[in-house]
């Protein structure tokens, strides 16, 4: 029942049936997408250092493929959970650099309205469930959101995404268990970036030979391994869990391989103490997804080097723009501090007013 | 003429109720299905209901109390039973942060539908693991609700309106009142039909003009009992006030039964470091001070894990005769 | 690296050098072990029954092979720990009927003093750890006792045992991690009585076609599975195990097939609602463990059917005895409520006796 | 000539002497090695101890701390590191269970000589599922300590005690305090060789005869700029009584520094419902209600998660002003 996808099929993921049939434009838009989220994260880390951010900023430069390949296959009954390292599919599921850049800021323009801050986006309307920060504790709700849809009859699924250091969590092999025992339509997406802040993977997990997504086998659950810089195959591979999931009703593990440039957060001054400045130089010259996202399209003719610097422009612009409009924005209200903790006190309704709510002293 | 159903089964109708009333409300925990429940609380529902509303689950509270609260956000209202509310300990991340600050983190966009139930309570000689009474613990968490009902007709009253509520409510039993019988109104006896009890309102279970006891789960009854024996052999007359809810907690009603009687005593089977009991002392005297004859005392269980031995862990949890020395030493 | 019994091993247990140089004593010692489990239990839920008892009551009534054959492998330095179905292993491991007897009946004289109960058993001089009452909450304790061995150089090991339920909470997942990757000396012996509580494995757990053991393979750890119907497979498979932890400093997973005649614990009312009688007799009849080893002795003229009257009388005796003793016992003082909590209050050092501990209003 | 290090280099230091004081003391947690900490706590010490001493874990609290708990039964004493003390609801149950009710259920066979130690507070803008600050949680459990040190010298002799402690103790320190400096003897100036301070020894921060400001953790802090500006502005002279460690708790300093003042207010970074603050109140209710001339008030963090936006979370903290603003009403 485990397949780990084979060399034949590698080298033909651009004729898989999910990749013949993009247009060009969609070709382009998944470039977009790609650079928009790094162009985004550029800017909040110019702008972390420059003191408007506060907290953790913890960057996805490096590992786009991975959110813009996947989620580029998701349909209206399609849902999305994460951690904390979660801009990319913030953006990548439509939501505008504006308020992602004002949530940064702290501000009440913000998408969660200066409460979450960078490791807690939320975009409900646009299937996404967060941003959060307890490693793994997301994994749990990514098979919840997968039992909802199954109740509810809907051909959906969730993408639950998590890192290669989560993997050791209670919480993920409790949420394995049930997602194959109930058959539900989740798929776990491993992105391995080989390290869990300043610990490589080989320190952290013990795993079968075929990787991190092998250990579905003690589930006898469907996995595979796919490699982040093409994002051909990266739209393939999760193409197949999808499928599973939604015409099976069962669960995937994906694990993705991909590597982050940066810290582990904006903070982690040993980033190039753990890892060589080699093995950083090596993935960012030789293994960048856009880069090669941009590479393949310029060689199947469907852009040229011109058309990405404009859509690079682009991107830049946007970003900065949104950082202009973060900065304007007006910071939270101390009143608001204690909205937004119970519904039914936010919307004023019988039970919401009776009784204290708050202890404040 | 009054009906009389123990605490178990006012739970149980009160459950069938709300599953019949909500196609979304669904009941998860381990065995609460084919096997009715450990404590036979869910007797006979996944026969009426079948799988898809009650669903048995493996030993792992942390897994699918998440996955309850990840269908609540997709408007699924998961009932999740805790065979012991101790078991909460491996699931406490989901139930602290995900089902807590979930809809803080994201500015109000979501909101988390879920109840957790089972019971929290010493006294049955299962020793010092299964014997958590964690209600100061959760109240602590702003965005929780939590809830103790200790009579059968507040069990259904309160059950029921804690499914409806679209915060998490966290629901705390007690396995020594299952079998405990008591009024409760049949439906046709109920305004709209229906038997609902709202959060955060206190009852006055006696009224009483020289001391309050005041107290929430399992002690109401043990504060009742004693209070009957205050009457009778000291002339002094107690009122009784079950706070039912801890939050949303009646402030009030506390307020005012300490206005009228000048005195009071916090009664709980909950450990005393920052029990309950301290909240209450302290909301007394901040708002009550000038109020108070005499100092606010406290009466909880003994400040120790549970002892197995059945006549030893009796004398850990506040009995009769515990409030009444309290009471005679103030009043 | 896994590896799995394979049938051409199954015949010849007994011809395992470990079987092999059983004495005859020894091999009457097995039978004496499972026999007084099975007595002592008997007395116990007689008594429970009559009302000297409360709380729980889990019997481990057709598991004895298990914790008899496995800890009858165990030296000096070999250490064991167990979940709350604990009475055959503290026998097995040398604790007394009488403090046995004297915990369950709530008294002074029981091993924990009254404080621990049926589910709480210790014995720390016999390297016995408990005794523990949350499912799965003691299989990272048992790496640790194991981390310990191996800290102290010690050629040791721990053995942890767990019900086939308690495989899926998150502890036990982070435990098996913890192990291979440290290298610790700890075996892990899953007790499959097919059942936790009245849920059957196949409802509770999803695991690969080797059996829930084989999820071992998912942290590249060793595992096995044996047939706990026969003592011979039970000692010559848990001392492979025990080998590469002395050894090789090497974790296993060893299952072992099981079956338990009593419902959960006493109070289950629905113990032949969920198991058909035909099963539950099945069992009894056909793979009884002390009867299988009861005639495998008789077979080799190690005993008649005369002296296995004997042992079991003479066990009989013991656990009456022990209840007698248990039921003379004074019960705990309330005065003792307090003591055991904190060491250094206990041992009035000045730790103990600086500041307020007990907050007892 | 007095010696100023930081917070952390005092907590390093503390670390440091143990490690060598007992070969069974080791570190171990996420990061604690060949990172050197992610707070940079124990940098350097794996480089000077080596990998049998410290201990690099993977991302799984319950593990790993069940994993110490159960080597400390066999005599190891490990410390171990939380990057944050949030991370504790994921061990929750190996902590309040398995550290906190071994001994007794044991009859008194075992101990678990065990540290848990990492920074507990808000106030860093890494949202509510980093900010909890659960020492009354955890010192609601018999069987556990807690302490909270606010100041490099705290620290440093605390940290050493609570690993000579025979007990399992929880040690939450602050991120905001780390880099903060602060007088602390070296060896040399103490008695006997080495700074050792007791757990359950409250410190008078700042003597005072008008009102008792009684905080733990960084709200000392607070209370200490607070009253100077009271005794500058306002001609109030307030002591500040630092509890240090919660459980146990020097209940004589604070019922001493009550009766000399008659006012007190408790400050801490903990929530408001069934906080320290609570249990300081009803201890001054019950033990010294008649030398009390207005109510104990309480100052906490704001009722609700922690909110990221890092201007409105330093409001969510108790500042200077809300003590002077509490301190005027009753003074
Ligand atoms: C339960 C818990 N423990 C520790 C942390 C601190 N922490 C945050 S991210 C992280 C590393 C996670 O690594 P990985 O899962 O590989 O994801 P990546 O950061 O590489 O995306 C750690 C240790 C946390 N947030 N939650
Ligand atoms: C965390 C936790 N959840 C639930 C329980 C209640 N419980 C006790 S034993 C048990 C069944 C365990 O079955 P298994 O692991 O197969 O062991 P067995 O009882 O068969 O020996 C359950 C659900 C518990 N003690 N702890
Ligand atoms: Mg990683
Ligand atoms: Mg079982």
């Amino acid at each position: 029942m485990a397949k780990k996808t084979d060399e034949t099929q590698k080298s033909s993921f651009a004729d898989d049936p999910i990749n013949k049939k993009l247009s060009a434009e969609e070709k382009i838009e998944l470039l977009r997408q790609m650079t928009r989220i790094r162009r985004f994260e550029q800017t909040s880390l110019k702008h972390y250092q420059g003191g408007a951010i506060g907290g953790f900023l913890h960057l996805y430069i490096g590992q786009e493929s991975v959110a813009v390949g996947s989620i580029s296959l998701l349909g209206d009954d399609d849902h999305v959970i994460t951690a904390y390292r979660d801009h990319g599919h913030a953006l990548a599921v439509g939501m505008s650099m504006n308020e992602c850049m004002a949530e940064l800021f702290g501000k009440k323009t913000g998408c969660s309205k200066g409460k979450g801050g960078s490791m807690h986006y939320f975009a409900p309307d646009k299937n996404y469930w967060g941003g959060h920060g307890i490693v793994a504790g997301q994994t749990p709700l990514g098979a919840g959101l997968a039992f909802a849809l199954k109740y509810q009859g809907k051909k959906g699924c969730c993408l639950c995404y998590l890192g290669d250091g989560a993997i050791n969590q209670g919480s993920y092999h409790e949420s394995l268990n049930i997602a194959e025992l109930w058959d539900l339509p989740v798929v776990y997406i491993i992105e391995n970036n080989g390290y869990s802040m300043g610990t490589s993977q080989k320190r952290s997990s013990a795993h079968p030979e075929g990787g991190l997504a092998a250990r579905a086998e003690g589930y006898g659950m469907a996995w595979d391994k796919l490699d982040g810089y093409n994002i051909y195959e990266v739209r393939a591979g999760v193409q197949k869990a999808i499928d599973r999931a939604h015409n099976e009703s069962r669960p995937t593990i994906v694990e993705i391989d991909t590597y982050r440039y940066k810290g582990h957060s904006v903070a982690d001054a040993n980033a190039e103490k753990y890892r060589t400045k080699e093995e950083i130089q090596k993935y960012m010259t030789d293994h960048d997804p856009v880069e090669n996202w941009k590479q393949t399209l310029i060689k199947e003719g469907v852009i040229t080097e011109e058309d990405f610097k404009a859509i690079n422009k682009a991107a830049g612009k946007e970003a900065d723009d949104s950082a202009d409009f973060a900065a304007k924005s007006p910071y939270p209200d101390e009143s608001e501090i204690l909205d937004d903790i119970y519904w039914e006190v936010d919307n004023n309704t019988a039970a919401g007013r009776t009784g204290t709510h708050f202890f404040q002293p | 003429m009054p009906r009389e159903i123990t605490y178990r089964e006012a739970l149980r109708e009160g459950l069938d109720e709300e599953l019949a009333h909500d196609d979304n409300v669904i009941i998860m925990g381990e065995e609460v299905a084919e096997y009715n429940g450990a404590y036979k609380v869910t007797e006979g529902l996944w026969k009426k209901w079948g799988d898809k509303r009650l669903i048995d689950t493996p030993i792992s509270e942390a897994g699918f109390i998440g996955v309850g609260i990840g269908a609540s956000m997709l408007g699924i209202r998961p009932v999740m039973e805790l065979m012991f509310f101790s078991f909460a300990y491996v699931a406490f991340d989901q139930m602290m942060n995900n089902a807590a600050t979930c809809r803080y983190m994201s500015g109000g966009l979501i909101h988390v539908p879920i109840v957790v139930r089972g019971p929290a309570n010493g006294g049955t000689n299962v020793g010092a693991t299964h014997s958590h009474t964690p209600e100061n613990i959760f109240a602590n968490m702003p965005g929780l609700k939590v809830c103790s009902p200790a009579t059968p007709a507040d069990a259904k009253g309160l059950i029921k309106t804690a499914i409806r509520d679209n915060d998490p409510v966290y629901f705390m039993e007690n396995t020594l009142l299952y079998g405990e019988k008591g009024e409760v109104p049949s439906n046709d006896e109920c305004e709209n039909g229906e038997f609902l009890i709202p959060l955060g309102k206190a009852d006055i279970k006696r009224e009483g003009t020289d001391i309050s006891l005041i107290a929430h789960g399992r002690a109401v009854i043990t504060a009742l009992a004693a209070a009957e024996i205050l009457a009778e052999e000291h002339g002094i007359n107690a009122e009784v006030v079950d706070l039912r809810s801890i939050r949303p907690l009646d402030e009030q009603a506390v307020l005012d039964s300490v206005r009228k009687t000048h005195k009071a005593i916090y009664i709980e089977e909950n450990k005393p470091f920052c029990g309950i009991g301290a909240q209450i002392s302290s909301l007394i005297m901040e708002q009550a001070f000038d109020d108070l004859d005499a100092p606010v005392l406290r009466i909880t269980s003994s400040d120790s894990p549970a002892f197995y031995s059945p006549p030893i862990e009796e004398a850990q949890l506040p009995r009769p005769n515990d409030i009444i020395e309290k009471t005679l030493s103030i009043c």
